[in-house]
């Protein structure tokens, strides 16, 4: 009884081993080449800021795994989340209290997260253009609100906040894995998760199943929105202030870790621990090449590569 | 126009684009004017066509249900690659040449990536972005390549017979594309893989070469449109493509281009891009602060996409 | 219109489902025509007719995911609606699809209990221990000893229809509708199958089973209702007729099995394949066809049928052995394959057949095109002649040419799909399910070309599940099982009896 | 030889300054990397350079910021990318105890050992002023703005103002944003031209507006007076030929230089004021020649020219 379980318990870990994306190789080689070659790349607090450096584009790439498994798409997330940001800072100035001005963050996040699934849901828009207007939006309402300008004199609290530790870990890496933790349930094990495998793998099965399709999948932008209004706690955290354009861009990097941690655009293939290693592996890549002092126009160009070898090492062992 | 011609049904709302397109002149012509003068919707026709000059490759790319994030990238190391073979040799022609086929091979790379190796395209132009960037930050070094003959600088800022140069370029390159999306077989081919590339393949198309065709062709535009932003900058350097890579892509859907593959025209390009500058055209007229251009942008591509979504099915039913 | 006679049961309780005057259109089908249908608690009602009668769209009707033109239901004698596969779900009614329903990335436990998860203390959370410990249960009582781990994407054609089956058992329903449940099944699994339904008669529940095994009728089936065109023929108890009498209810004639008139005289071989593998895992492939000659291959769903193929047509990446065409060798790929002469009419039309997005015109012209120009330089008005041309010589039912795929009948789909490779200038066909889904006219006219096809000099490869099909119009068959040829009937050999032997074979 | 000894063997002498700058786009930072370069190397120290991958990325300088402590280079010679936002990092550079000296753009918290720049607000209004007397004090001028809202563009852009308002005779027609960017200053200023017949000069925010705004008024044919700021080597080259009338210039290079000088000399425990204020210059065609020599060549200059007590 129990040989059998040990060697059924081998056996998931070759298939897990297998299913692995390339991507958790490039990371593997990545730590033991810095780690060797970086100084105090192995230091505990170097690898604490890599969790730190990693949070928030995790925060993001979350609910983007699960939009991506829908066969969508979520272009307007970093744009939501510098308004959402722009918006906590200002609650905050004004004298509301941290709950209070979160609580603002996500609202903002959620109404661009329904007006997303919304169109794509009801409007039936494409993803890309749907979520390419409303990026649009909040960016313009940001830069609109602000007038461009940094939104400062936050008060205390927040700083105070993401600058707080506990055993040891900061503020930020724990909102990190407790959103990790929260995704897993829900993904793997909530009614919620299996339609998003369902949306994304087989829509029509799931019609057939009674569900209400449409409810589902806009609920799957709406947790976007949502995310990255609450992603804008951390952000503002980290800048002591808010800011109309710093996440600009941010939602490439979080598709592209999706997709480098081996969720596809197709038939609701994918999940969170790929992306987690996609996000890691840029953290660490970035990271690492900056404690090597590499000079910056090789570090843009190691990106590039990295997301692309991990693509290569996916697409070769598919073949194989 | 006859049935046969009806039939290729790859952009059915061209009309209300048209329509939007008056709308919007008359509005500007009401509300400045500076706006109905020769000067100025020259001047129009000038952005435009640049914008044209980069989203059209694009098109052709969203046509076969791919994408090319590399565009914005791409014309920024052409430019500088022609910058410094020009200033350089002093050769107007070399360096063209260069940076055209600095485009070109960009575009083969992404090609390569997107049809042998199977990566999806969305990251493999992604990272291919980011290479050229390397590339480009590394070769630049933070600096500025400018000061060009005049006759070069005449290609991006110039007029000939009252038009400016851009103009013809893009006219040139609409009718190429035009004839080529229409009246060849590979552009027929090309549709048939943007609306089912599965079926395409099982009809004995060659999906490979035709989608390096098209990766290269964009590729090829953006090194062409790099030389002409040199020419009408009068200048070169490594982030220039950065802010022009959205509205590129923005000018092709809201042209009524579909990210779904099969249906999309480079004359739509061109009226979406049309669009895209008679209204930042008109915000700058009437001095509305820039910092709206990204919501009105968006509100836009979210009406063209609208109106797709909306008229699309019933254009298709009456066929 | 005559009204076909309809046999009540002696006068029992009131029946468990009613459906009455049921109506339904599609695009250019008129796919249910004013149809009713009774069925008891306790009573296993067979439902049958030809491709395309309108058997599935009756049962999606039933199940609220297509919502009909007219009629009306009653269960259990009350007034029902349904909106919606909700509401279906709601009334107690399970349906098993012909069209898998599964979720490939969900496991065989998530899948049976889609929607219907069983919950846990906290709200939305999934108990996913009860979850596994009930469908294990479930698996068991239907005989089968899967992981309920593995994911949908892993399982063979007959586990998935088995995985079907308990997540329609599963939902504890007072209606069950079995939409051919057996097609992929061994005769083992059948008779654990039956052995299930006869316990669920006795525990009172309604069941509608539809088959093309019309043997099935006599085995499981205390009454048959037999569709044809759309329309209600009849309904009759089981006990009181015969195999004869259903195909001509459901033909609608006397029994007319198509025959063709066999040429004496096969030409020169043109296709000739050896040792084929092929990554798709079809292997040890060894046949050829001639010119004028239809060949046959039979099978079971599942037997590697399709992979055959897509093999020999280039389109899956082959390991080993040779594919001659007219002698000579191909290279592999689609496209040379087309460029030398070889045409596919592919299985899944609507996957990998039509560009549904597209017109009529162009789906018809999209591999004839280097042919048609060879200059590459397209002309509307050649391409309008051709098209022409070729809508009027397959009678395709369009308005215009200009009509996307997507609106067409299914039979004039299929039509359209032949027809791209008439103007491709293809001398050596391959026909994967011709007739699947398709009326019995449009059959009737494909068989017609097929025939005109091979009269003119063209070879075909004919891939049916109907082996009355591949009895009447063969020439030859080959017979697969585990994705390999077992065996070989010339014309004499030929019947369905020897096609089964051969593709059922028990060790 | 390795690499790893040669660290190790001249760490004890040579100290590591990083030094931190905005982008790899923008050529004023390059002339601050080389400054700060030849700065640290007139006193024996070494540079490594640190520049975000999407230029002016805020997270982006922040984890920089982050694992250049983890490395613990002797001092930070800093750049913010923005005034506010980069506050955390510089409080964090703190607590991990090394200097910081903050070069360009100032950083509105944190301890710093010392500022090196000039005063943004002056700088445009000397360059604006000069341009206004050369009309004559009477005109129709336009303003290119920065980025909008960033420190940088609003100083530079009320010493525009004040400059303007130093003239009754000269009307303001309009203040637009271009971003920094040649090409949206050239669009900026292709439509202004539409709008306006007559526009006597133009005060670019930066060089590069400048010379896009120069771009348009020489399409369109129509000369008007442009200033720009930085006194970047393309404005010397539009100055020499006449198509650039000056550029206000706070030698970037001199940053650089002097804010590795101060970072070395805090580490060697040498004074270095709080606040080292390098000298505004108005650039134009008399006064050009030095600045008009290769980066590569040019010299830091001595610790007391600027900083002397
Ligand atoms: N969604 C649809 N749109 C258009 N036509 C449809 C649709 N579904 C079914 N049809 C058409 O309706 C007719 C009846 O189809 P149905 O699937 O009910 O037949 P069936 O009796 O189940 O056949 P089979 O034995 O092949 O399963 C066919 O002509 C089919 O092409
Ligand atoms: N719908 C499906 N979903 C998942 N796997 C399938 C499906 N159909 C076939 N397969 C897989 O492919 C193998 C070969 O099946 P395939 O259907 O191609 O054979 P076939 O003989 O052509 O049968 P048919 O054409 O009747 O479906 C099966 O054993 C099964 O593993
Ligand atoms: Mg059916
Ligand atoms: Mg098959």
């Amino acid at each position: 009884m129990s040989r059998a379980a040990v060697l059924e318990g081998g056996a998931r870990w070759r298939a897990a081993a297998s299913r692995a994306p390339g991507v958790a190789y490039l990371l593997a080689a990545l730590l033991v080449f810095f780690a060797l070659f970086g100084p105090r790349f192995a230091s505990a607090p170097n690898l604490l800021n890599i969790g730190i450096q990693s949070s928030i584009l995790l925060l993001l790439a979350l609910p983007m795994t699960l939009i991506i498994m829908a066969e969508g798409l979520d272009l307007s997330m970093g744009a939501v989340l510098g308004l959402a940001g722009i918006v906590l800072a200002s609650a905050l100035v004004a004298g509301y209290g941290l709950p209070a001005a979160l609580g603002a963050a996500l609202a903002v996040g959620l109404v661009f997260g329904v007006a997303n699934g919304l169109l794509v849901t009801r409007v039936g828009l494409p993803p890309f253009a749907a979520t390419l207007g409303t990026l649009g939006a909040a960016q313009g309402g940001a830069l609109v609100a602000t007038g461009g300008q940094s939104v400062v004199g936050i008060g205390p609290s927040l700083p105070a906040l993401y600058a707080s530790s506990w055993l040891g870990i900061p503020f930020s890496i724990w909102v990190a894995v407790a959103a990790y933790g929260a995704f897993h349930v829900l993904l793997y094990h909530t009614r919620f998760g299996a339609c998003v495998f369902a949306i994304g793998g087989n829509r029509d099965a799931l019609a057939l199943a009674g569900v209400r399709v449409h409810a589902y999948h806009a609920a799957i932008y709406a947790l976007g929105g949502l995310m990255a209004g609450f992603a804008a706690l951390l952000l503002t955290g980290r800048m002591n202030a808010g800011h109309p354009t710093a996440a600009i861009g941010m939602e490439f990097d979080a598709i592209a870790a999706v997709i480098v941690g081996g969720t596809r655009f197709e038939r609701g293939y994918g999940g969170l621990p790929g992306t987690v290693l996609g996000v890691l592996a840029v953290g660490v890549l970035k990271n690492g090449l900056n404690v090597l002092a590499v000079p910056s126009s090789l570090q843009v160009a190691s990106i590039g590569l990295l997301l692309i070898a991990a693509l290569l090492v996916d697409s070769i062992r598919g073949r194989s | 126009m006859t049935a046969p011609a009806a039939w290729p049904l790859r952009m059915p709302s061209i009309g209300y684009r048209l329509l939007g397109v008056a709308a919007l002149c008359l509005a500007l012509a009401l509300a400045t004017d500076a706006f109905l003068t020769l000067p100025n919707l020259l001047n129009v026709m000038r952005q435009a066509s640049l914008t044209f000059l980069i989203a059209s490759g694009l098109t052709l790319v969203i046509v076969t249900a791919g994408l090319d994030l590399s565009i914005g990238a791409n014309l920024g190391l052409s430019a500088c690659f022609a910058a410094a073979v020009i200033q350089a040799s002093g050769s107007v022609l070399l360096g063209a040449a260069v940076g055209l086929a600095s485009g070109i091979v960009i575009g083969v790379m992404n090609g390569v990536m997107v049809t042998w190796l199977g990566l999806p395209p969305f990251i493999a132009t992604f990272g291919m972005l980011w290479m050229v960037y390397g590339v480009n930050y590394w070769y630049m070094a933070g600096t500025t390549i400018y000061d060009f003959p005049q006759g070069f600088r005449n290609l991006g800022s110039g007029d000939a017979l009252g038009v400016p140069v851009p103009v013809y370029l893009m006219a040139a390159s609409m009718l190429v594309g035009g004839l080529f999306t229409r009246y060849t077989t590979w552009g027929h081919d090309i549709y048939a893989i943007g609306a089912n590339r599965e079926a395409a393949r099982l009809s004995g198309i060659p999906i490979r070469s035709r989608l390096m065709l098209v990766y290269t062709l964009s590729g090829a535009m953006a090194g062409l449109s790099g030389i002409v932003y040199l020419a009408r900058l009068n200048s070169a350097e490594a982030g220039m493509g950065d802010p022009l890579l959205l509205p590129a892509i923005a000018a092709v859907l809201i042209g009524g281009t579909s990210l779904f593959g099969g249906i999309g025209t480079l004359s739509g390009t061109f009226v979406g891009a049309l669009i895209l500058t008679l209204t930042l055209n008109g915000m700058n007229l009437l001095t509305i602060d820039t910092n709206w251009q990204p919501l009105v942008m968006g509100v836009i591509v979210l009406l063209a996409a609208w109106l797709d979504a909306s008229t699309r099915r019933r254009a298709e039913a009456r066929a | 219109m005559e009204r076909a006679p309809i046999q009540e049961p002696p006068a029992r309780a009131v029946p468990r489902v009613e459906m009455r005057g049921i109506s339904k259109r599609f695009p250019g089908v008129r796919a249910l025509d004013d149809v009713s249908l009774t069925v008891h608690a306790g009573e296993v009602h067979m439902l049958v007719g030809q491709n395309g009668a309108g058997k599935s769209t009756l049962i999606k009707v039933l199940c609220g995911a297509v919502h009909p033109d007219s009629g009306e239901f009653r269960i259990d004698g009350r007034p029902v609606r349904i909106e919606s596969a909700a509401d279906a779900r709601r009334l107690g009614v399970a349906v098993i699809f012909q069209e898998f329903s599964l979720v490939p990335h969900l496991d065989i436990a998530q899948n049976i209990f889609l929607g219907r998860e069983p919950g846990s203390r906290f709200p939305g959370v999934v108990d996913r221990r009860r979850m596994h410990a009930q469908a294990r249960a479930l698996l068991d009582a239907l005989g089968m000893d899967l992981d309920t781990r593995l994911p949908a994407a892993e399982l063979g054609v007959a586990q998935q229809q088995m995985v079907e089956i308990a997540k329609a058992l599963s939902q504890n329903a007072r209606i069950l509708v079995m939409d051919e449940p057996t097609a992929a099944l061994s005769d083992h699994e059948i008779d654990r199958l039956f052995a299930r339904i006869r316990k669920l008669k006795q525990d009172g529940i309604a069941v509608i089973y539809i088959s093309h095994r019309l043997r099935e009728v006599f085995t499981i089936g205390d009454r048959v209702t037999v569709l044809r065109d759309g329309r209600h023929a009849a309904t009759l108890e089981s006990a009181r007729t015969d195999m004869a009498g259903l195909v001509r209810l459901m033909v609608g004639r006397e029994v007319r099995t198509h025959r063709r008139r066999f040429g004496e005289s096969a030409g020169d071989i043109v296709l000739e394949v050896r040792d084929l593998e092929a990554e798709n895992g079809v292997h040890g492939i060894g046949l050829h066809v001639r010119a004028g000659e239809i060949v046959g291959v039979a099978g079971l769903v599942g037997s590697g049928r399709t992979e055959l193929a897509r093999a020999i047509f280039g389109a899956d990446r082959v390991l080993g052995g040779e594919v001659r065409l007219g002698g000579q060798r191909l290279p592999g790929g689609p496209a040379e394959a087309v460029a030398r002469g070889m045409g596919l009419v592919p299985e899944d039309r609507k996957e990998s057949g039509l560009a549904l997005t597209r017109s009529v015109g162009d789906n018809l012209l999209v591999a004839a095109l280097p042919r048609i120009f060879p200059n590459r330089w397209y002309r509307f008005g050649t391409a309008a002649r051709i098209v022409a041309d070729l809508i009027a010589r397959l009678q395709v039912a369009t308005p215009s040419p200009g009509r996307l795929a997507k609106f067409l009948s299914g039979g004039n789909q299929q039509k359209v799909v032949v027809g791209k490779w008439l103007g491709a200038g293809v001398h050596f066909y391959v026909f994967d399910e011709p007739t699947r889904g398709i009326d019995v006219a449009a059959k009737a006219e494909m068989f017609g070309l097929m025939e005109t096809l091979v009269g003119d000099g063209a070879a075909v490869l004919m891939i049916s599940s109907e082996l009355p099909e591949v009895v009447a119009l063969c020439d030859r068959a080959y017979v697969m099982r585990d994705r390999t040829i077992v065996g070989e009937l010339d014309r004499r050999d030929l019947t369905e009896e020897n096609i089964l032997k051969l593709a059922m074979h028990h060790e | 030889a390795g690499g790893g000894d040669e660290s190790d063997a001249a760490g004890e002498g040579r100290e590591t300054i990083a030094v931190f700058t905005k982008n790899q786009t923008n050529p004023f930072f390059e002339v601050v990397r080389t400054g700060a370069a030849r700065g640290a190397a007139d006193m024996g120290a070494d540079v490594v350079q640190y520049i975000p991958t999407r230029p002016d990325n805020i997270p982006e300088q922040m984890s920089q910021i982050e694992d250049v402590v983890v490395r613990r280079p002797d001092a930070i010679v800093f750049t913010p990318v923005d005034t506010q936002a980069m506050v955390p990092g510089v409080e964090q550079v703190n607590a991990a105890g090394i200097p910081v000296v903050n070069i360009t753009d100032p950083v509105l918290g944190g301890d710093i050992v010392s500022f090196v720049g000039c005063d943004e607000v002056t700088l445009a209004r000397d360059t604006g002023r000069y341009v206004l007397e050369r009309l004559g004090g009477a005109g129709n001028v336009v303003i290119l703005e920065g980025v909008g809202g960033s420190v940088n563009s609003n100083n530079r852009v009320s010493g525009f103002m004040a400059a303007v308002e130093e003239f009754p005779d000269v009307t303001l027609l309009a203040s637009q944003p271009g971003n920094f960017q040649r090409l949206q200053a050239l669009q900026v200023m292709e439509n202004l031209l539409q709008t306006y017949p007559e526009i006597d000069a133009v005060l670019a925010a930066n060089d590069s507006m400048a010379m896009g705004a120069i771009e348009a008024l020489e399409a369109a044919n129509r000369p008007a007076l442009v200033v720009g700021l930085n006194g970047t080597q393309e404005a010397i080259d539009a100055i020499k030929a006449g198509t650039l009338l000056a550029s206000g210039d706070c030698d970037g290079f001199n940053h650089g230089c002097l804010g590795a000088m101060a970072a070395v000399r805090h580490v060697r425990n040498l004074p270095v004021p709080d606040e080292i204020l390098i000298p505004i210059t108005v650039v134009d065609e008399t006064n050009y020649q030095p600045l008009d020599i290769p980066l590569e060549e040019r010299m830091c200059p001595a610790w007391e020219t600027f900083a002397g007590e």
